[in-house]
């Protein structure tokens, strides 16, 4: 058996990749992307860590962040089409027009 | 009947109120006819309620109406609730006595403004917040007019915005009135959390039973007194009021010498119980208050703004108010209050007069010769000088006599000395003003000296009103020295300030006091004699015809300039370099720099906003490392 | 022989992840995330979920990665869009999030293995998922539904073209 | 377990909003004002249901969903706001632009999310709150289809948000793995039961409560506030000024509030918060003077105005915190308001120059607006003035002396840009040709029940505060 702690840091692990992807990329869907993978690692987090106690739970609420993480992922593409199609550009630096 | 007191400010507030929302459409005469009365409606219950005060006995206490229950924390209540006794009755007398006369001189003085209906809202929502601050029965009502007056101020001083200067001394109003908020607000938190309550009967027992330990008392104390520095402009934090002349000059009279500059003096006397109780504070608000009074006077003697002359002797005025407080003579602060509320109106007013008179013209250098243009002007300005300069049988020399004598009684030497040098200059400047512009050369701009006019009676009425009253006031506080009942200010003041214990001064001393005083007021008065209205004069005129007599004149002089030389010179010299170094470098400076200190922490800050999300989420990370640093290691 | 599975999901997760940041096309970065998400799938039956990890195939990597990809393919950019240049930002964001990983790792070394308890409820069918979801989380399960529908709408709303245009 | 009436006010705004959608999707009515009637129907039905659950503790799903005062306070709060927002909104919407339809139905879905995030102690139920609520802010702040600025607001809240709602989830899956539950209770009392084991506990504490900050701009957490608050249309930004940050405030509240009486007051915890506190007063009074654009600059408002809430917040004080909240609704409502009022055709007046003269101009308009500002300023009597007062009261109580010493300073400082604002209606000539169009019924309507609360509060707060004290003494 392997133990959850292994899980659980390259849980972490995952989580970091994910921030370093969002500061990575200049481009709004690969960011967004980013962000999937960070709710990703969490998910592997709450499976990890709960794994010795109420598991079960811990599946039900994944559940849920999944779906969770679907609705922002939705909203988030619509998004983007909407800036696409007024900029025709999806580079994170070209959105500054408001400052200071 | 006698709970009809509470209309007193709400009469004004009710003026405003309608001239705000509806002031555009209504004519001109009915705006003046409305704001003028409802201040006088407010004198006319104010001396009604007054005169019913007279009539009841001390021993009831004063008259609290609670309107309705205001706050509540836990235990901590306040009211909106107003208090009638001695003192908020000769506060709130003299706020609208003397506001109505300076609205009726308004309606002159402004009838060509184009701003006059919000002109005259902004005076009658002063009135309103002066009063609810002199009739508040607790700290926190009192705060509510304090800031609201300091609003309205704020407001009226850059009435003319058009004119840069006057924006920003609003501004500077504002961030220096500001600092002393702060002080005022943190000292009634303190008090809350130590009395649980801001009324001032709750103060006043808290201090009898001892609930307040001396140490918080002390902080307090100094807490509110900076608050009270702010609003009466001590130093250092005197630099907004000069510049608050910008604002229309009938302002200055009522907001910036008779009433809202003086809040700080009526709250120190208003708490007289929980100073007297700090002890330590006493002095420290006695030496704040001569220094005041010296080093404005000081600068009073440079300017050559005739408002800014009459400004800075405002604040050496309020230095005498609080030494007044300093040193426990709470009754005789109130009393100068008093009695300068009407000669510095009556001053500013008839500055008001000159000023108008020669279309806006308002430095000394282009002035002179006016009193024969001016014959009413002339007189009352005159009346007014003398009065503020302490000659004797004038209002001004009563007060100011009582001050002094007490800081002498204390034996506080030092400040009663400060003070002299104080009154020396004082009456020094004010004639220097009074012969610069009313005798000597005319020095008139052409242009102006073709519209040169006497003002009309709507505006003289008020002043001659004014005059009388700075030559009578003063006869209600006579000095100890003619009977022991001849103090009737003192006396009526005793159920809000009690008296200190008798005076130790024996009848010799005091009238020795009174004589230095005389000596002293008239000594500054001949120096400027000779200074600026003998000595002009005397080089053309007699040197061509009586060369013998002008020689000897010449050496008579030579006496005098010795003394210039050795005293006056230098003293001018010194001024002036004091208000070129210190005022306007390190007091104004630091002002200025502060408030630019905080728009450059504004700006650099400002930077971080760069627009770019990935910045935005880099500082984001960033608090969530420190965030979970502190809360591992 | 279970450890080795696990290493190999792991390292093709993380390295896919990593071929994400990469790659300069959009669709190949989300190609690659679907990998990462497969493999996480398959990390989630290692733990002993197996309806998890189908959930995880279907949605993630099915339903949600496709999403992605058609956007990609609307937008259709010609030219692939390199990774941050600024140094600055780099650097620092670098720098924080080795921190953050310390930290979080720090943090797990210092807290003792959670004590099992036996009280809690057990069994990892998709029945007792099911009989979970339907009573102890049915609450949480309705408002999804709410959150949908806000997605929806939204989502609706912004890209539709507006009559007046 | 009352059963069916505490999910009662739920079910009616997520209906309404649902009817609202149908009704818009299939009426195709050009004018969508009906539309606001109508949720002002539901809403109001709601609110009645609400009244009469006042003190009964109503609970539902094994105590997921309690309806206890704060909530139902706080859900009063909400429906009193979006009511407010709606009409705002409504000559808003065919000036600018913007899908009525969708506004409307959007606005109701965001307030369950509101509410779902107060009436619960579960985190798992108030993250789905947020996330319905988060979910549906973005779509509103990109509503103003043309404008690039609105669809630019929306990507910033958007990236940002789901950033942190990463950080939130991660932090419950730690608070999960060490407290095995999502109960408040349960989390809290896992920290009582083992402290010195809890370093991933207090980890995942930290990131949940970050995951509020954010929502409610706590700095350092607070960078997309000025962008979105720019950005966003007006009455959503009116909206997000108000509603998610009560929201955020009070389940803050819940969670710290009994960590604190745990004896954590002298934790880390409260420290970083201490700080926190004081560097988003400072931020939100210090940048705000340099705004020229007074949607920014209420932002700015809004941030320093969240560090007074947090102040509340620290010392425990849950009474002072509620009518804060009361109050700010009332006047950032009457704010946003104000400033809706000014705008045209396609066009909004936000800079400040566009402000000079319209005092005079506009008297009565000036003259609310003024009301509204020293409200924010804190000036007596006004509810403002009150509100911090009390907040300040007790937390010198506390002894959280040198907060209140921060706090006070930065009112002051941050007085000076609001009155700013006045300096321009009145003191200034009009440089710029404004004309807007005032006639705006339903606006005005709301600007004077604004008043009113604003005034109402700062004169005679008395019967607020007896309810707001029934609502906070239901959290222990």
């Amino acid at each position: 058996m392997i133990p959850a702690s292994y899980f659980f840091l390259l849980s972490v692990v995952l989580f970091v990749l994910g921030i370093i992807a969002f500061f990575l990329k200049r481009d709004l869907i690969t960011q967004l992307m980013a962000v999937e993978i960070m709710l990703n690692a969490a998910n592997l987090a709450f499976l990890a860590l709960a794994k010795s106690s109420n598991f079960l739970d811990a599946q039900v609420i994944v559940f849920f962040i999944i779906t969770v993480a679907a609705a922002e992922a939705a909203i988030g593409l619509a998004i983007v089409m909407l800036i696409f199609r007024q900029k025709k550009s999806i580079k994170t630096e070209d959105m500054r027009s408001m400052k200071g | 009947m006698t709970e009809i007191f509470w209309l007193i400010p709400f009469v004004p507030a009710a003026s405003a109120l309608v001239l705000i929302l509806f002031g555009r459409r209504l004519p001109k005469r009915y705006v003046s006819f409305q704001a003028c009365g409802a201040v006088f409606v407010s004198f006319g219950l104010a001396a009604f309620s007054f005169f019913g005060l007279l009539n009841t006995s001390p021993e009831h206490g004063p008259l609290i109406k609670t309107l309705f229950s205001w706050i509540g924390v836990g235990a901590f209540k306040a009211g909106f609730s107003f208090q009638f006794d001695p003192l908020s009755a000769i506060m709130a007398l003299v706020v609208t006595g003397v506001g109505f006369l300076i609205h009726i001189y308004s309606v002159g003085y402004m009838s060509q403004d184009k701003g006059y209906t919000r002109y005259f809202a902004h005076l009658n929502l002063f009135t309103f917040a002066m009063l609810v601050l002199v009739l508040a029965s607790n700290m926190v009502l009192m705060f509510v007019g304090w800031e609201g007056v300091g609003l309205c101020s704020y407001l009226l001083i850059g009435f003319w915005f058009e004119k840069p200067s006057a924006a920003k001394a609003g501004m500077k109003a504002f961030i220096v009135n500001r600092i002393g908020d702060a002080g005022f607000i943190l000292g009634i938190l303190f008090l809350v959390m130590t009395v649980g309550s801001s009324e001032f009967s709750a103060i006043a027992a808290a201090v009898g039973n001892g609930l307040l330990s001396q140490g918080l008392a002390t902080l307090i104390a100094i807490l509110l007194f900076i608050g009270a520095c702010g609003k009466s402009a001590q130093l250092p934090l005197h630099v907004w009021l000069p510049d608050a002349m910008e604002g229309p000059t009938p302002v200055s009279a009522l907001i910036h010498a008779a009433t809202m500059v003086t809040a700080g003096v009526y709250m120190v006397a208003r708490l007289n119980v929980l100073y007297t109780f700090s002890g330590t504070v006493g002095p420290i608000i006695a030496l704040v208050g001569a220094l005041t009074a010296v080093f404005a006077a000081t600068m009073a003697l440079v300017q050559n703004d005739i408002k800014r002359v009459l400004a800075y002797s405002t604040i050496s005025q309020l230095g005498y108010m609080f030494i007044g407080c300093g040193v426990g003579a709470y009754a005789a602060g109130i009393f100068h209050l008093y009695t300068h509320a009407f000669f510095k109106s009556l001053l500013f007013l008839a500055a008001g007069s000159v000023i108008h008179a020669l279309s806006g013209e308002q430095d000394m250098r282009r002035m002179g010769g006016l009193k024969k243009y001016l014959p009413w002007t002339y007189p009352v300005f005159l009346v007014g000088a003398v009065a503020i300069a302490g000659v004797p049988f004038l209002s001004g020399f009563f007060s100011k006599d009582a001050i002094l004598t007490r800081a002498f009684g204390q034996r506080q030497y030092v400040i009663w000395v400060l003070g002299l040098a104080g009154a020396v200059m004082t009456a020094f400047y004010m004639f220097r003003l009074i012969f610069l512009t009313f005798y000597g050369v005319e020095r008139l701009d052409p242009e102006a000296k073709k519209h040169l006019h006497e003002s009309p009676k709507v505006m003289t009425v008020p002043l001659a009103i004014l005059a009388f009253f700075s030559i009578t006031a003063g006869y209600v506080g006579l000095p100890a020295v003619l009977g022991k009942k001849a103090d009737v200010f003192g006396r009526f003041l005793e159920p809000v300030i009690k008296p200190a214990a008798e005076g130790h001064l024996g009848l010799g001393t005091e009238w020795f006091l009174i004589l230095i005083s005389v000596v002293v007021a008239l000594l500054g008065i001949f120096i400027a004699h000779t200074f600026y209205l003998k000595k002009p004069g005397i080089p053309h005129g007699l040197v061509a015809r009586f060369p013998r007599i002008y020689k000897l004149i010449y050496n008579k002089y030579y006496v005098d300039e010795i003394y210039d030389g050795a005293v006056i010179n230098p003293l001018i010299t010194g001024s002036e370099w004091i208000y070129a170094h210190f005022d306007l470098k390190v007091v104004d400076g630091t002002v200025n720099n502060s408030a630019s200190a905080v728009g450059f922490f504004g700006k650099i800050l400002s930077y971080l906003q760069t627009g770019l999300v990935k910045d935005y989420a880099l500082i984001f990370l960033l608090g969530i490392v420190i965030f979970i640093g502190v809360l591992l290691f | 022989m279970m450890i080795l599975l696990f290493f190999v999901l792991s390292v093709i997760c993380v390295g896919s992840v990593l071929g994400m940041i990469i790659s300069k096309n959009q669709a190949y970065s989300a190609l690659f995330l679907v990998l990462a998400f497969s493999c996480l799938g398959g990390l989630f039956g290692m733990l002993g979920a197996p309806f998890m990890a189908v959930v995880q195939i279907i949605i993630y990597a099915g339903a949600i990665m496709v999403l992605f990809i058609f956007v990609i393919m609307m937008i259709n950019l010609r030219k692939g869009i390199s990774p941050e240049r600024k140094k600055w930002t780099l650097a620092v964001s670098a720098v924080i999030s080795v921190v953050l990983l310390a930290e979080l790792v720090f943090a797990v070394l210092g807290t003792p293995p959670m004590p099992y308890t036996a009280a809690f409820s057990s069994g990892t069918s998709p029945t007792d998922i099911g009989r979970l979801l339907f009573t102890k989380y049915l609450y949480p399960f309705e408002i999804t539904s709410v959150l949908i529908i806000a997605a929806l709408v939204g989502a609706i709303v912004l890209v539709k073209k507006r009559e007046k245009e | 377990m009352n059963g069916f009436g505490a999910l009662a006010p739920l079910l009616i705004i997520v209906g309404a909003a649902l009817v609202i959608l149908l009704l818009d999707a299939f009426l195709k009515k050009d004018n969508k004002n009906y539309l606001a009637c109508l949720s002002l129907f539901f809403l109001v039905v709601c609110a009645v249901f609400c009244l009469r659950s006042w003190n009964k503790n109503l609970s539902y799903f094994e105590g997921q969903l309690r309806l206890d005062n704060l909530a139902l306070f706080l859900a009063f709060l909400f429906l009193i706001a979006v009511a407010f927002v709606m009409f705002i909104g409504m000559k808003y919407l065919t000036l600018q632009n913007v899908p009525g339809g969708e506004f409307y139905g959007l606005l109701l879905l965001a307030l369950s999310g509101l509410m779902i995030m107060t009436s619960s102690l579960n985190f798992i139920v108030i993250f789905l709150g947020l996330e319905v609520l988060s979910v549906s802010s973005y779509a509103l702040a990109g509503l103003k289809g043309k404008d690039e600025k609105s669809s630019e607001s929306a990507i910033k809240y958007f990236l940002m948000g789901s950033f942190a709602s990463a950080f939130l989830i991660f932090g419950l899956a730690l608070l999960f793995g060490t407290a095995h539950s999502l109960e408040i209770s349960a989390v809290l009392s896992s920290f009582r039961a083992n402290f010195e084991g809890q370093l991933l506990g207090l980890v995942g504490l930290g990131l949940v409560i970050i995951g509020f900050a954010f929502k409610i701009s706590l700095v350092p957490f607070h960078m997309w506030t000025p962008d979105v608050y720019e950005g966003a249309p007006t009455p959503v930004t009116a909206f997000f000024a108000v509603g998610p940050k009560a929201a955020g405030f009070a389940v803050l509240f819940r969670i710290l509030a009994p960590y604190w009486n745990e004896g954590f007051k002298s934790g880390r915890i409260f420290d970083v918060l201490w700080t926190v506190a004081a560097l988003t007063m400072l931020i939100g009074s210090l940048i705000g003077l340099r705004q020229k654009n007074i949607k920014r600059l209420f932002a700015y408002s809004s941030i320093a105005n969240a560090g007074y809430m947090l102040i509340a917040v620290l010392a425990g004080d849950g009474a002072s915190l509620i009518f804060f909240l009361t109050v700010y609704l009332f006047m950032g409502i009457g704010a946003f308001g104000s400033l809706i009022a000014l705008s045209k055709k396609d066009r909004e007046y936000t800079d400040l120059e566009d402000f000079a003269g319209v005092g005079f101009k506009y008297p009565w308009l000036g003259a609310i607006f003024s009301v509204f500002l020293l409200s924010l300023a804190g000036f007596p009597p006004t509810g403002g003035f009150l509100a911090k007062f009390y907040v300040f009261v007790g937390a010198v109580r506390q002894d959280l002396t040198s907060l209140v010493i921060i706090g006070v300073l930065t009112s002051l400082i941050s007085a000076f840009y609001y009155l700013r604002i006045i300096v321009y209606m009145y003191m200034r000539e009009p440089e710029r040709d404004v004309d807007i169009e005032i006639e705006n019924p339903a606006l005005f309507l709301v600007l004077f029940l604004c008043l009113y609360g604003v005034l109402q509060l700062g004169i005679f707060p008395g019967n607020v505060l007896y309810v707001i004290r029934q609502a906070a003494a239901s959290l222990f």
